[in-house]
């Protein structure tokens, strides 16, 4: 297992590099996680709300025409798509909602890329009646006006960040300088497990409820576990969600993919940071970062606007230092084909995140056997994207 | 602590102001804002109209303890070209040397490498550093790299800090202590929070170093009231501010006058009540 | 219980009103049904997929904040807005997708309004390898755009049908003219209990899994069965299903909602079919109808493109004839205020259909007491309508 | 069904186009398209030319079992204001009877009351009926009723109509038995189904009763080669379209050839091999 050291540290990556503003409220959160982690009456009201809100647990599904029209291994999917609200965010967001409410704070702020979690938030303050507000770069705002539209129905308060690349990096910062001034009645609900320590521990510690059922159902349905796992690398929660259950499990291979963009090697048209990247520090962790020479942080660019942040959680950094994962790209076309590949083979339309990791499985897949088990994880549906392109944004 | 030149020069500034019974005032300035090439004149004028410390800005992508005044500052500095090494080649360039502190994140430092960066500080006439996303935990390597170069390092406290840290952060900052006058990050504001004196006087219990208070200081009335209780005024938006709204030909003299309004708030004496 | 007689009738509406070379293959399905519904195997398949692939069961979720808004009894919410392609309607094509492949059709039709179920059509023919045409109205094309790109993208051919009213009507009309044409190969899979024996029996045995869950979480969550049972009609599909599990439990009052538009007094301008229509014949059956006093249909009006339609299932027009069931109007107005509501008390974007159910409940719930159980049946999520909205479309 | 005069009439004028070795030819027209006020005359037209029989349909919002020809002529009908009861005063307007059946869906009828419809198109002169989509099975009540108002009641047969439901079809119908010639709905085609013949020929070996073969038949040859084993060809779609591509004042003398040239192909001696 790869859990943080008590600083925060995975291997040489993490940490807290925040603001001395920031120290205390980030303790605060630390001691407030441990107490609730450790209290039972948590966890069932957390599993309750992931049953009978969520709908958990998220099924998995043997892809057998895509593994067909792959042409090789079998492919297995985790349906983070069919939770409410259409990705895995929301395991995380109600989670800390919850811990929100148990530490008397009322008021949630977080930052949002594709929106996803943005949406997920704005619905679990509405569901656990706190209120939100959202920042979102104006760029993303843009490409992901259904998104901002659910945001404010269910109540929340979009905040649109003009600064900086105005995408995900910038509403991150934002959500920073917010919590840097409202800590005291505010909870910062981040959406991957990225920024400082403790989040990348907190949120992991939501996200592996992917992990924990798939490998279960993978024992249950298959009578195996799977020979690989593939997820896509954001930030890196879905992934992490998803390997934490694997990591002692040697024969399983894992594999994280990155978005490749129009190409690993255009710079500032990627989001490639662990396989682009270089050790640097960005909102709050030590961890890979896209930057140049000087320490600025590049832009990035992906067709998945959850992609789309120049760094990842330390833990990715770590797993990828330690080789226990490996990274690989997809690019924007390859993401593009597969998004219609699982549509017209399963009549599953993924999350354009989601289709780099179906990208990658059926690479994997066409070179292997039947009887080899490719589990993916299936991290969103697509609705968002499809309402970009109804529109007639170009793909 | 008697080799670290730097941070003897800056505790110089402070004792030379405490014993003409006044606070320091220290002007913050964004390097390569609008331009490289009008930074050294600005700091110049800075200096003329009364500021005892320049503290430099290193632009910077992504500047979370900034409010939006600062941040489009760092936008326009680093649109101009404004590099590490220009800014070092802009404290090369003052005629005479001015007590300055370089004020930059983490991340341009980590990736430049501290050593290396120590190195080039010093050698371009910095006297110190402040790191504001650098809290003391993470900061050891930096206190021992940039003690060994001669330069002090000010950690920043925040209204927030708790008691056992306030005595970690007093006990390894050099040159003088950043006193964050707020919650929140850099940018002007209408009231000077209440608490601010109070940090200053805890932590006045735990450390004879020079009290700098930063963070929303913009008018001499403010000033005033801090330097009563204070060795330093921080003033860096509302100065960024003038330079961004004066018309070119008038950024100098704006830049003096306004430091000298500040500088004479400064004062403790009757005169200045 | 209530099931058709072996003439399809139920009560006096019903039957079997189509053109000759309809016939035979009406007999055929019928036929091919009855074989289905006897083999555990069909069953078995049906089960695993509705659990792999759709996602059930689906949740049975305490909306207390709602019903603490409504200020009084307590609503419980079906939540069929969580199932894959979002909303129950694929609850229907997966058993109809079945039929077909037992049956050796080798291409399927569908007519769709909202676009809901021409989506969950063009889903399992991706999944079942079934090639999918979908017929839809001009003037539903337009309004659902999101839809129709999701339907191309899965694969399926959408026709929009330019004749008469340019809505579902036609498009039902023209979905039986293709099969008139094509039954050999063709399976015909409707969209709701409306139509000719034996599509009403045919898609109700499809839909009742939402009662038979709902029932059965009700009595394991609650430990009782509700005393309100709501669910909005358009065809009727969605409220027979969940009606079916409760005709015999004689405590339990049922609430059928019809789409009152811009009010049940304004002709044209309402879907009320069972307030507003007469006995008549429209595709295939004899049920309520809105039609002027010759016979000729009328224009119908909703926001709610799936409540859009100027008849209802055979069967709910014999509950309304028997008394069994309640029938209200929800108009537009109250539809969307229930849409809102929804959204931010509970963070569910609902189905403006949903919305309709959701309003009636809310209203029931506010004259009774808290330990009164109103459950409803959230029969879609409302992404649909949010993408309309986001784009600019008053509402 | 001696008593039925209806199908007395439709039967007599098969009998007679049979001694003259004829298949009987049958127009079909859309009631009020474009106008009510003009369709009396086109009825005309089409009698001068050589109709047998006339079929008038009756305009509905929603026709299943038409194609795009006969949807959009109704669709003109209605728009133009027609109801039941103008279709009723058209039929009544006529100067001389001619054979006249009614071509209507279930939907107008039955909310009219069917009592009520046979009455008023027994009055109006209609000989009898045809209700494309109500089957036998619906229909006893139609049957029985049409029956006792001296009106014939056709229904239809299609390719996929199994034996037993052939001779049931042909037990039930009275005036004549309409032969769908193919799967589908209404419209023109190029070739007309090679399924058709043996249909008729099954159907025959049930029943005396006359067989008309409609859907799809648009050309001279097609009807030609229909009138070798079938008692009468219906043509419908392509008359309508063709009232509806010809100018106004043009439509009359087109429908007029036209119906000529189709009747003239119902002739089955060897000077129309
Ligand atoms: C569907 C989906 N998958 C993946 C991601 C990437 O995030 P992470 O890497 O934290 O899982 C996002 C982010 O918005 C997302 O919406
Ligand atoms: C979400 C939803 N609910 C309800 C309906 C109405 O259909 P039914 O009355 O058959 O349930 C539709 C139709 O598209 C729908 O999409």
């Amino acid at each position: 297992m790869s859990d943080a050291d008590e600083h925060g540290y995975f291997g040489q990556f993490g940490g807290r590099f925040v603001p001395e503003v920031l120290v205390q409220p980030l303790q605060e959160l630390e001691a407030a996680m441990h107490a609730a982690f450790a209290d039972e009456s948590f966890w069932s009201r957390y599993g309750q709300l992931l049953r009978d809100y969520v709908g958990r647990p998220s099924p998995l599904f043997v892809a057998d025409r895509l593994s067909s029209s792959a042409g090789g291994a079998t492919i297995v999917l985790k349906r983070e798509d069919c939770n409410h609200t259409g990705a895995h965010k929301i395991n995380n967001t109600i989670g800390q909602g919850l811990l929100a409410l148990r530490m008397r704070k009322t008021r949630m702020i977080a930052e949002t890329g594709a929106g996803q979690h943005g949406v997920a938030t704005a619905t679990t303050g509405a569901l656990l009646g706190i209120p939100v507000e959202v920042y979102i770069g104006a760029e993303d705002a843009r490409r992901q006006s259904l998104n901002v539209y659910l945001m404010k129905l269910l109540g929340a308060t979009v905040r649109v960040v003009e600064s900086g690349s105005r995408t995900l990096k910038d509403a991150t910062s934002e959500a920073f300088r917010d919590w840097a001034a409202s800590a005291g009645s505010t909870f910062y609900c981040i959406g991957s497990v990225v920024g400082a320590h403790p989040y990348p521990s907190l949120v992991k510690r939501f996200a592996r409820v992917i992990g924990d059922e798939a490998r279960a159902q993978c024992q249950e349905r298959l009578g195996r576990l799977p020979d690989h796992v593939v997820a896509c690398v954001g930030g890196g929660s879905n992934a992490i969600g998803i390997f934490a259950a694997f990591l002692g499990d040697s024969q399983t291979k894992l594999w994280g993919v990155e978005a490749a963009g129009r190409g690993l090697d255009s710079p500032a048209e990627n989001a490639a940071s662990l396989l682009r990247g270089t050790i640097g520090v960005l909102h709050g962790a030590r961890t890979m970062v896209l930057q140049d020479g000087g320490g600025q942080v590049s832009a990035t660019r992906s067709i998945a606007a959850g992609l789309d942040y120049p760094a990842v959680g330390p833990e990715h950094a770590h797993l990828q230092a330690s080789g226990r994962v490996t990274y690989v790209g997809v690019d924007d076309r390859q993401a593009l084909d597969a998004f219609s590949e699982l549509a017209r083979q399963e009549g599953i339309v993924p999350a354009l995140e989601s289709a780099h990791a179906i990208a990658h499985a059926c690479d994997l897949a066409r070179a292997r056997p039947r009887d080899e088990v490719i589990l993916v994880s299936c991290s969103g549906r697509g609705d968002k994207d499809a309402a970009r392109f109804a529109l007639g944004e170009p793909h | 602590m008697s080799r670290n030149l730097g941070a003897a020069t800056i505790s110089g500034v402070f004792d030379g102001c405490k014993s003409a019974d006044r606070a320091a005032f220290v002007a913050y300035l964004m390097a390569g804002d609008p331009l490289p090439s009008t930074t050294a004149a600005l700091i110049r004028a800075a200096i003329d109209g009364g500021a005892d410390i320049v503290e430099l800005g290193f632009p910077y992508s992504d500047p979370l303890a900034d409010g939006p005044s600062i941040q489009a500052a760092a936008t326009r500095a680093l649109r101009a070209g404004t590099t590490f090494d220009s800014v070092l080649q802009i404290a090369r360039s003052l005629p005479v040397p001015v007590p300055l502190v370089a004020f930059s994140y983490f991340n341009p430092l980590y990736v430049r490498g501290l050593e290396r960066c120590a190195r080039d500080l010093h050698q371009a006439g910095f006297a110190g550093a402040v790191i504001p996303d650098l809290p003391p935990e993470e900061g050891a390597e930096a206190v021992a790299v940039f003690a060994s170069a001669g330069l002090a390092l000010s950690f920043l406290v925040a209204p927030t800090t708790p008691a056992k840290r306030l005595s970690l952060i007093a006990r390894v900052s050099t040159g003088f202590i950043y006193v964050v006058s707020r919650m929140g990050v850099t940018g002007s504001v209408t009231v000077i929070d209440r608490g601010t004196k109070a940090l200053a006087q805890r932590l006045r219990e735990q450390t004879d170093k020079a009290l700098a208070v930063g963070f929303g200081i913009s008018t001499p009335q403010q000033a005033r009231m801090v330097a009563t209780f204070a060795d330093g005024v921080i003033v860096g938006s509302a100065l960024v501010d003038l330079i961004a709204s004066s018309p070119p030909d008038q950024a100098l003299p704006a830049v003096r006058s306004y430091c000298a309004r500040l500088s004479a708030a400064c004062r403790r004496g009757a005169d200045n009540a």
